[in-house]
């Protein structure tokens, strides 16, 4: 099961919902304002780092750009829209809004 | 892969019609089927062809019914979330539909995947 | 050889009510669903759980309350409603203070019961 | 007191709209004035008359209209966010008006008060 | 200076954030889905005490009902849209969206 | 006597930039109030820092990027910019990571002039 996260951490508590029902595994993909999650040395880092010792973790990088977030936690990937629909291909989809 | 797509948020206000739109182009792309973007919540909003952004920005409404009328993708307003907002046949772009919940059924069930884009 | 097409679709929902209309427009389309024989189930996460809270009377803000709708769900054999125990603990509730007979489990449970799903909504 | 609204979200979809609604039913009911409401962001979507929402539920347009006919007071639509929502002319209900932010800035000057509802 | 708050504590920092810039004996009122801060023995309830000692704090009755929210941390009053309307009187605004 | 009817207006920008418009709709706001000649501030808090964050490239989500206008507010005397200091720490942010001069207070200076304000706008 691929799980997208589209809103800012800090502002909306769907990192720290989904995060709570995420399976071993399970591929995390941050998009739109979700992207500022994964910037390293902000207060959700540790709990992006917690993350990718059990689940593989994307962020799509036009987002990235567009916010101009950069210096990821280590660990996290980028792909781009091609990469979302691979990973749509590979799993179903849990879009926590 | 057959993919359906959910869209829940209204154009511009919300990010969501950007990405699924972007998702729907590079789906297409690599050779999937794209079924139907089916639109509720705010996301009826879309089909109004009534919006007229600036000349720099991009067209939402328009864009939508390009995607119909050149790739076959439906664009699908449901009915009853379309009334409480005011979409209706006198403001719909000519690629849009509007219908009901049972399509979105429809959808669900017919594709590999159902993607929901919103906020 | 009917089974085959029976899909898991799994609604999540996670808004409370009246201050966004999404808890209410996901309500109608689970309604829907429900007519096709689908293999359907409801999730309360998060502030969703308020959907089903006792004793709501929206007189006084002018818009039509719809809790008990959720106790019809039961006649459109849309049986397998589940509550985050955490999202519970975290909002002072217990089950009593819900309107519908639902199941509580913990999120492990139900993250198991999502990565079962065909489709996922959230609302 | 001489009052302001500022309304950010669209109807049916965030309880503003109603907030909104509400206090300004209060205020005029406690003897103040209120001067106009004005429409942002997606709070545009509040004025089109193409709304049709189920018998038994509000309908908040006509809401907007009445109270613009009844206490004159002004609804008004930014022009910027208007066009980009596809709200015009052709789908304005009679008692509301498209305008530009100037007059809101109007609005925040000649007050006593500027509320704002929104999500 | 009156401060609202319609949004919930569990899924927006709108309230965290208030609380920050928030200065004593400024009322703070919750309205629509901020209500469900007020209610008594939820994750929020501290907060709220701790609001108390140098703020008072209000909730719109016609959203408490809408919810059902009900055993109110104790020292919050409940005001209807009469209420809200002589708050803005006395007051200036402050809407945290 | 003219001053007399001059407003302190205060804009608070909330949210993250692109996700969705407030951020941008709020700054067209800004920039047409700026000819009014009221007393204009503009605070950035929570994800509202995020608007101004250097090396925004949108070109890749195809949405106009609008954080240099906020280099032009100089140009239309609006000169109080603000920026909140937690905000920033808690992003991992600090002032050189931002596109405008601005200056970064704590929460109660940020609370202290909030209350001098006649009308406030959060975005």
């Amino acid at each position: 099961m691929l799980h997208t996260i589209n809103k800012s951490p800090f502002s909306s508590d769907s990192f720290d919902t989904c995060i709570r029902f995420l399976q071993p595994g399970d591929p995390v993909l941050f998009i739109e304002d979700g992207v500022y999650a994964v910037q390293s040395g902000n207060r959700f880092s540790s709990a992006v780092g917690g993350m990718l010792h059990s689940n593989p973790v994307y962020a799509l990088k036009p987002d990235l750009d567009a916010r101009g977030v950069s210096g990821l936690t280590d660990g996290v990937e980028t792909i781009d829209y091609d990469g979302f629909v691979d990973l749509v291909e590979a799993h179903q989809v849990n879009s926590w809004l | 892969m057959k993919i359906g797509i959910l869209l829940k948020e209204g154009p511009y206000n919300h990010q969501a019609a950007d990405t699924a739109y972007r998702f729907v182009e590079a789906a297409i792309r690599k050779g999937h089927t794209v079924d139907a973007v089916f639109l509720y919540n705010d996301g009826v909003n879309n089909v109004t062809k009534m919006m007229d952004p600036p000349q720099d920005d991009r067209h939402i409404a328009a864009r939508w019914d390009q995607l119909h009328k050149a790739r076959g993708v439906e664009i699908l307003a449901c009915i009853a979330a379309s009334k409480r907002r005011g979409i209706c046949d006198e403001v719909l772009i000519e690629g849009g539909e509007i219908t009901g919940l049972g399509t979105l059924t429809d959808i669900a069930i017919r594709n590999d995947r159902l993607l929901t884009f919103g906020d | 050889m009917e089974n085959e097409h029976v899909k898991k679709i799994m609604h999540v929902m996670r808004h409370a009510p009246h201050g966004t209309i999404y808890s209410y427009e996901g309500l109608e389309m689970i309604l829907i669903m429900a007519a096709y024989e689908q293999d359907l189930s409801v999730v309360f996460i998060g502030d969703g759980v308020y959907a089903i809270k006792k004793n709501q009377d929206t007189a006084g803000i002018g818009i039509k309350g719809f809790a008990k709708t959720f106790m019809a769900l039961d006649g459109y054999d849309v049986e397998k409603l589940y509550v985050d125990r955490v999202s519970l603990d975290e909002r002072g509730l217990s089950e009593e203070d819900l309107l519908v007979d639902v199941e509580v489990l913990d999120s492990s449970e139900i993250g198991a019961l999502m990565n079962e799903q065909d489709v996922i909504i959230h609302h």
